[in-house]
């Protein structure tokens, strides 16, 4: 495996540091950093991800359409469900299925206990520790049980119900294309919505602790990108915003987005126009909807003095916090709404076509589109997830902070790298086709 | 009590749900036994501690398939430091949906995916236990909460764990279902592979209404010609068949004969006509 | 209503190493309200904690509450309970099962053959032949081995060539270079030839491996014995030991409970079984 | 003593029962029939045999038998079985099979785990007035009407519902029922309705009860069972869904941490690999035709002799769900079939 291996190797009279971090702990998936900074200067810079290649759009080739859901939901342990409803979205336009009000509701409720659930491990599991300097949350557990204790409820309560809609918590099954075969019970989902209003001040508290942790102020010029929601926060439908005015239906997403190579990283990049970098996430969202979140969730925002459009890319975990109130509304309310009972399966008939979906994963923006045969084969397939999205702006803000703070010392100068990485929240296991090797 | 495991987990190619089951979708019970029986010194998504050359492992879990010669290396130096090793997910045990790429020719899949595939040196897919021995196995995509925490509490007691190796079919039974595979409607429904997968799902699949798709693997013993067979009089086409025995666990040899029984000496699929018109 | 399914708690008294991988454990029995009554074939659901549950044929006469048990480490729960010691604790349930035909025997002549760790479930009849010797006519014991290391119970031997009217005959497959023996060698249906016990008025009692038993009940059957005067213990899996798991059953008959000890002549209408011919398995 | 009377519907009963018991009913889910504890949801009391038999009620396919703690040699809890309970619509074929397991648990070895539980059990049996296709049970006298061992028997008489009561334990809940002893008028539509019942089974076991003992025993070694042992998948289904299918196994669930653990059964199945599978992996019937042999065997003739009572009552259940289904004489038939099973063997050799 590799290593972190921080180092300062003096030459006569000039200070040269290298950073590199080998292997990002606490990061889904496998990448790492490099660089040299030689007399503050930045030398050399690389975004090194070396998740092995999975080939999933060269695989789906030849499956069936009905297979892409569950396949693609693999792609990713910590927002399965994200690509799971992505790519029902994608296939139903693609084979021209068209489901009923009360199945896109209990979609966009499943999918925002999607996002829920992985801010909460996000927060818990992966940065927590590095505020507090633990090496894990493991580690924390002795001295920490407050914190643990409200991480495995709030999980628990938010699991419960991905579990009951979703057949199980993860890599769910009763949903499939054309709606869902197993539905769960109004009854169970009142019951596990009263759990859920349990947590809601684990949530608050939630805010809170990362408002009073200390947060570098870094500012940086981004184009924020998310789905913009209508009259609803954006989850799983909506048009396709940016904060430079952008605004596209799904539908003409790759007119815009293109990827091109990069040849000094081991990425494949996307962009707006083919050259923009730009970034998607909870930052997004909460900048670009902020009016759309619950009054709680806003509320709870002011309090800890968080004012949108915000620009450092460090507020991206209290922007994920906030989203969690406003997640935990977002599924009360949607419990209100939908009728479990009289959702089936819409039965349909195979048509040869083409479609692409967008839905807001908990990292941001995931795009899947396929292209279907006659006879219900996937003849072509794409997939841009929110990683694939960001690397390009992450490459770019990592180079922007390491100007920035070249003067410090290595240790420093990579625990903050780590935090902007980790605030990102990279999803390397997901990027799917940003890898090469 | 006996002192705890001294347990590493290591990641090579899948989705990490695995690591996530455990971590997160577990019980908070299940989650806090764990920690009680196993001392992690190294897991990358739980913590940062660095791995250190040369460490030993009472126990060592590999989450993931093989997929670069690199990786090939890397495990086997996990066996050699370890007293057991288990594998970890259907990824370790069978290849995971990944492998589904296995059944098309490396260049064609790298070709699909990247623009410039010269540069490209990946190589197939293959289950951790083709390059070491494996211990034990937790199958599933992803594992299943019951059958980890026999497996280490079973290791913990220094006894063997009570793996299943029944199929599908029984626990579906005893979780009181409707068999899918009989309920002759909705075509894609009804392809259930339970009769020969082998059960400790805690049938994730059937109890939903979904045909079980064969992530844990075949059971002991399958009777593959019979489950084409059955496929083929419920009407399935050659390629629906394969498809299925190719999803989690193709890999095995009891899989890949049912996904052969049809494709063996005609054209590998993705170049037969029926996808490849329109 | 008497649960008998639950073991009763028993500290082991003395352990003793018989071979490598076999050990006798001899056990206290805690205070019952009725004396543990068996005779000899019968066994014991023996229970290590945690780990399970295992069919063990009772070794010994019932001498001042304690009881013997001889294991061979070949599983799970027989490991285990070979590395338990003086002063552990077991859990035991039983008697279960039909012993050795003792009414049957009365006066007759009796030829005991068996081989390996099968000596085992004839100990406690040959206590009894021992105690009781005016019950039986003439005794025979031919005991196979695969090496003189295997043998089992070898501080008896001196104890029961002293019997009046018994006979001891030994054998081992393989004698390595080392070893001193000055007994025969060969399978043990070679020593049949020297038996001094009468096939017309005899009961052979055989136990060890389905196979050697297969030759064994052969071999007499050549030698003028009856199908009814042989007698096998059976071995199969077993779950509950009362007849109502279903895992020991041969055909309609259970081992548990209406065996281990089955004649000749009941096996050979028994299906799946080794001795008697019919349906080999594995 | 009332004997039998008349109900108008079935709530009123329900309701009494709910007083004092438990009550497991058929419910219908996703078009097909299960056991459960009856709530809200409507009780089904058309003919319909429940995926599962009403066995799991009684003897759950996990059950614990003991738990214990380690500490100090070990101490030893069992678990309460005191719940009374009602099996509310519990079929004929079911009854009976009931009864084997009665005499499987019984005998020399009482299984308490079993008796405490169905001392606990008031059975309220109904007559089944129409019949599935796959039911047999009048091949061997196990229905479709029922003639004793109930505490409460119902007959759907479409007008309404005729109550007959079997126990003293049926006395006590019927007493409170406030409702009009039956008519003869009754009794005779009943009679009426299971003869038309009976007519209606078309499905015959090829040769008498009585005969079937010998029948086998000559054709242990048919050629007929080898193609039908290689098309079963041996996965069990026909044991486990049967109602008369006892075997089980025992295993440990210990958890180091607590120090604790606990002894439990879990139905088993003879079609499985490992059902008679020992140590060094040595196995008594490794062959599917063995093991395919056993099961239908012992169904269908050793049963009888273990316990003089059928091994099977005809209720259909492993006729519907073998997955697997060979063509035999022309159609598609189930595999674990019993009657295609015996037609099979009925065939010259
Ligand atoms: C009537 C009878 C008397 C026996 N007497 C003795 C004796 O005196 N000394 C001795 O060493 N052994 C004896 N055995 C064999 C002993 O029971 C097995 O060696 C033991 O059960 C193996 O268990 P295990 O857990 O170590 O093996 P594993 O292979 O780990 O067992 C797995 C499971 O299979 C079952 N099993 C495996 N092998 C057997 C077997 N041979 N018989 C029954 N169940 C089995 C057990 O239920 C166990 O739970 C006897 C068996 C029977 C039936
Ligand atoms: S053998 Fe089949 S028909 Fe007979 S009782 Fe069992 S499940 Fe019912
Ligand atoms: S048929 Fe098999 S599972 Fe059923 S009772 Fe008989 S032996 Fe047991
Ligand atoms: S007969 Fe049918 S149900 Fe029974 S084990 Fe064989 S395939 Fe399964």
């Amino acid at each position: 495996m590799r290593e972190r291996r921080p180092t300062t190797s003096g030459r006569s009279g000039e200070q040269r540091k290298r950073i590199d971090v080998g292997y990002f702990a606490r990061t889904e998936g496998e990448g790492g950093i490099h660089a040299v900074i030689s007399d503050h200067k930045l030398e050399s810079f690389a975004l090194d991800i070396w998740e092995p290649p999975r080939f999933f759009e060269g695989f789906l080739v030849g499956r069936f359409y009905y297979e892409a859901p569950e396949l693609t939901s693999r792609v990713c342990g910590i927002c399965p469900v994200s690509h799971h409803e992505t790519a029902t979205k994608a296939v139903e336009k693609a084979i021209g299925l068209k489901v009923d009000e009360n199945t896109t509701k209990m979609r966009r409720l499943i999918a925002w206990t999607q996002i829920v659930a992985s801010h909460i491990i996000h927060l818990y599991m992966l940065a927590l520790p590095d505020y507090v300097g633990y090496d894990g949350l493991i580690e924390m557990l002795p001295d920490f049980p407050d914190e643990v204790q409200r991480f495995l409820r709030m999980k628990t309560a938010v699991n419960a119900i991905t579990d009951a809609i979703g057949g199980r918590a993860l890599h769910t099954m009763s949903s499939i294309v054309g709606g869902f075969t197993r539905p769960t019970s109004k009854k169970r989902l009142k019951k596990l919505a009263e759990e859920l209003k349990k947590v809601k001040d684990d949530a608050a508290e939630t805010v809170r602790l990362f408002g009073r942790l200390p947060t570098p102020q870094f500012e940086i010029e981004s184009t924020y990108v998310s789905l913009l929601g209508d009259g609803d926060y954006p989850v799983n439908a909506g048009m396709l915003g940016s904060s430079d005015g952008l605004r596209i239906s799904e539908n003409d997403y790759r007119q815009h987005f293109r990827e091109w190579q990069v040849p000094t990283a081991n990425t494949k990049y996307t962009g707006l126009d083919g050259k923009n970098p730009v970034r998607v996430g909870a930052i997004s969202r909460v900048n670009l909807n902020y009016d759309l979140l619950s009054p709680d969730a806003k509320s709870i925002a002011q309090e800890i003095g968080y004012s949108v459009p915000t620009r450092n890319p460090i507020h991206n975990n209290l922007a994920q916090a906030i989203e969690i109130v406003g997640g935990i509304d977002g599924c009360l309310e949607l419990i209100d709404e939908v009728d479990p009972e009289s959702i089936g399966v819409a039965r349909h008939e195979v048509k040869a076509g083409e479609g692409g979906g967008i839905t807001e994963a908990p990292r941001g923006s995931l795009y899947h589109w396929y292209r279907v045969n006659g006879e219900g084969i996937i003849e072509a397939a794409d997939i841009v997830t929110p990683t694939a999205h960001n690397a390009f702006n992450l490459e770019k803000d990592l180079r922007e902070l390491l100007v920035e703070i070249a003067e410090r010392e290595v240790d420093e100068i990579t625990l903050e790298c780590e935090k902007l990485v980790r605030a990102y929240d990279p999803c390397f296991s997901c990027s799917v086709h940003i890898v090469k090797t | 009590m006996a002192d705890k495991l001294k347990t590493a987990l290591f990641k090579f190619t899948c989705c990490a749900g695995c690591q996530f089951q455990l971590l997160y979708f577990f019980s908070p019970e299940s989650f806090l036994e764990t920690l009680d029986l196993l001392d992690f010194v190294y897991f990358r998504m739980a913590t940062s501690k660095e791995l250190k050359e040369d460490d030993h492992y009472d126990l060592a879990f590999i989450e993931g398939a093989i997929s670069t010669t690199e990786d090939i290396e890397k495990v086997k130096k996990i066996r050699k430091q370890s007293d057991i090793v288990v594998g970890y997910g259907a990824c370790a045990a069978h290849g995971g949906v990944q492998s589904i790429g296995d059944w098309t020719p490396q260049r064609k899949l790298e070709e699909t995916v990247y623009p410039n595939p010269l540069q490209m040196k990946s190589i197939k897919v293959h289950p951790v236990d083709e390059f070491i021995r494996v211990d034990y196995q937790l199958r599933g995509c992803p594992i299943d909460e019951v059958e980890f925490m026999e497996l280490i509490r079973a290791l913990a007691a220094k006894k063997e764990p009570y793996l299943r190796e029944y199929p599908v079919c029984v626990e579906c039974k005893f979780a009181n279902n409707i068999c899918i595979l009989l309920m002759r409607q909705g075509v894609l429904e009804s392809m259930c592979l339970g009769p020969v997968t082998r059960a400790g799902c805690r049938v994730a699949c059937t109890r939903n209404m979904r045909a079980c798709f064969g992530c844990r693997g075949p059971m002991t013993n399958p009777n593959i010609p019979e489950m084409v067979r059955t496929f083929k009089g419920k009407g399935f086409t050659e390629h629906e068949i394969f498809t299925r025995f190719t999803e989690y666990a193709g890999l095995s040899p009891e899989f890949s004969e049912g996904a052969r029984a049809y494709y063996e000496r005609k054209a590998p699929y993705y170049e037969r006509p029926e996808w490849r018109a329109a | 209503m008497k649960n008998p399914y639950l073991p009763m708690s028993c500290v082991i008294k003395e352990t003793k190493k018989e071979t490598a991988d076999i050990k006798t454990i001899s056990v206290e029995l805690p205070d019952l309200p009725a004396p543990f009554d068996y005779a000899p074939g019968q066994f014991n659901q023996i229970s290590v904690m945690g780990v399970g549950e295992m069919p063990i044929s009772i070794g010994s006469r019932l001498d001042d509450k304690t009881i013997t048990h001889t294991v061979r480490a070949v599983g799970e729960a027989t490991s285990k309970l070979v590395e338990l010691d003086a002063g552990d604790t077991i859990g035991l349930r039983g008697p279960f099962g039909q012993g050795w035909p003792l009414e049957a025997a009365a006066g007759k002549d009796l030829l005991l053959a068996t081989g390996g760790l099968g000596l085992a479930p004839l100990r406690a009849l040959l206590d009894l032949i021992e105690a009781e010797r005016d019950r039986f006519g003439r005794v025979n014991l031919a005991y196979g081995a695969r090496t003189p290391g295997d043998m089992i119970f070898t501080d008896r031997f001196d104890r029961w060539r002293v019997i009046p009217d018994f006979e001891l005959f030994l054998t081992v497959d393989h004698v390595p270079k080392e070893a001193v023996w000055e007994h025969a060698t060969g399978v043990v249906t070679h020593v049949f030839d020297r038996l001094t016990v009468d096939p017309a008025r005899a009961l052979a009692f055989t136990c060890g491996p389905e196979i050697m038993m297969r030759f064994v009940a052969n071999s007499l059957l050549i030698r003028g014995f009856d199908q009814n005067s042989i007698f096998v213990s059976m071995e199969r899996r077993m779950e509950c030991g009362m007849g109502k798991c279903g895992h020991c059953m041969i055909g309609p008959k259970y081992v548990c409970i209406d065996g281990p000890v089955f004649s000749y002549a009941q096996v050979k209408a028994l299906p799946h079984n080794i001795i008697a011919g019919k349906g080999l398995a594995a | 003593m009332v004997r039998a009377l008349k109900l108008d519907g079935l709530d009123i009963l329900i309701e009494s029962l709910k007083k004092d018991y438990l009550v497991y009913a058929p419910l219908s889910r996703n078009g097909d029939y299960f056991f459960s504890i009856l709530e809200e949801e409507k009780a089904y009391l058309g003919c319909a045999v429940t995926i599962m038999p009403p066995k799991r009620i009684l003897q759950p396919e996990v059950q614990t038998l003991f738990n214990y703690t380690a500490v100090d040699g070990y101490s030893i809890e069992t678990p309460p079985l005191d719940q009374k309970q009602a099996l509310f619509g519990i079929r004929p074929c079911d009854v009976h099979a009931m009864l084997g397991f009665d005499r499987v648990f019984g005998g020399r070895y009482e299984d308490p785990y079993w008796w405490e539980r169905r001392k606990n059990t008031l059975v309220v049996a109904a007559n089944c007035t129409t019949v599935a296709e796959e039911c047999f049970c009048s091949s061997w006298g196990t229905g479709p009407g029922l003639d004793a061992n109930y505490d409460l028997l119902l007959t759907d008489l479409e007008d309404g519902y005729l109550l007959e009561i079997g126990s003293p334990a049926g006395e006590e809940v019927a007493i409170q029922l406030d409702v009009p002893p039956a008519g003869e008028a009754d009794l005779s539509k009943k009679a009426r309705l299971l003869a038309r019942a009976t007519a209606s089974i078309k499905k015959v076991l090829g040769v008498k009860p009585t005969e079937l003992h010998d029948f086998l025993a000559e054709r242990f070694d048919h050629p007929a069972w080898q193609p039908q042992a290689d098309v079963c998948f041996s996965c069990g289904n026909c044991t486990i869904t049967c109602p008369t299918c006892y075997c089980y196994n025992i295993f440990e669930d210990y958890s180091p941490a607590l120090k604790a653990g606990e002894r439990r059964s879990e139905w088993d199945s003879c079609q499985l690999l490992e059902f008679a599978r020992i140590a060094h992996g040595f196995n008594f019937r490794r062959t599917r035709l063995d093991r395919f042999k056993h099961r239908s065997i012992h169904k269908l003739s050793w049963m009888d002799q273990q316990y003089q009572t059928p091994g099977c009552v005809g209720c259909g259940r492993c006729v519907r769900w073998c997955p697997s289904w060979p063509v035999r004489r022309g159609r598609p038939t189930s595999l674990a079939d019993p009657v295609e099973i015996i037609g099979d063997l009925m065939e010259a050799v």
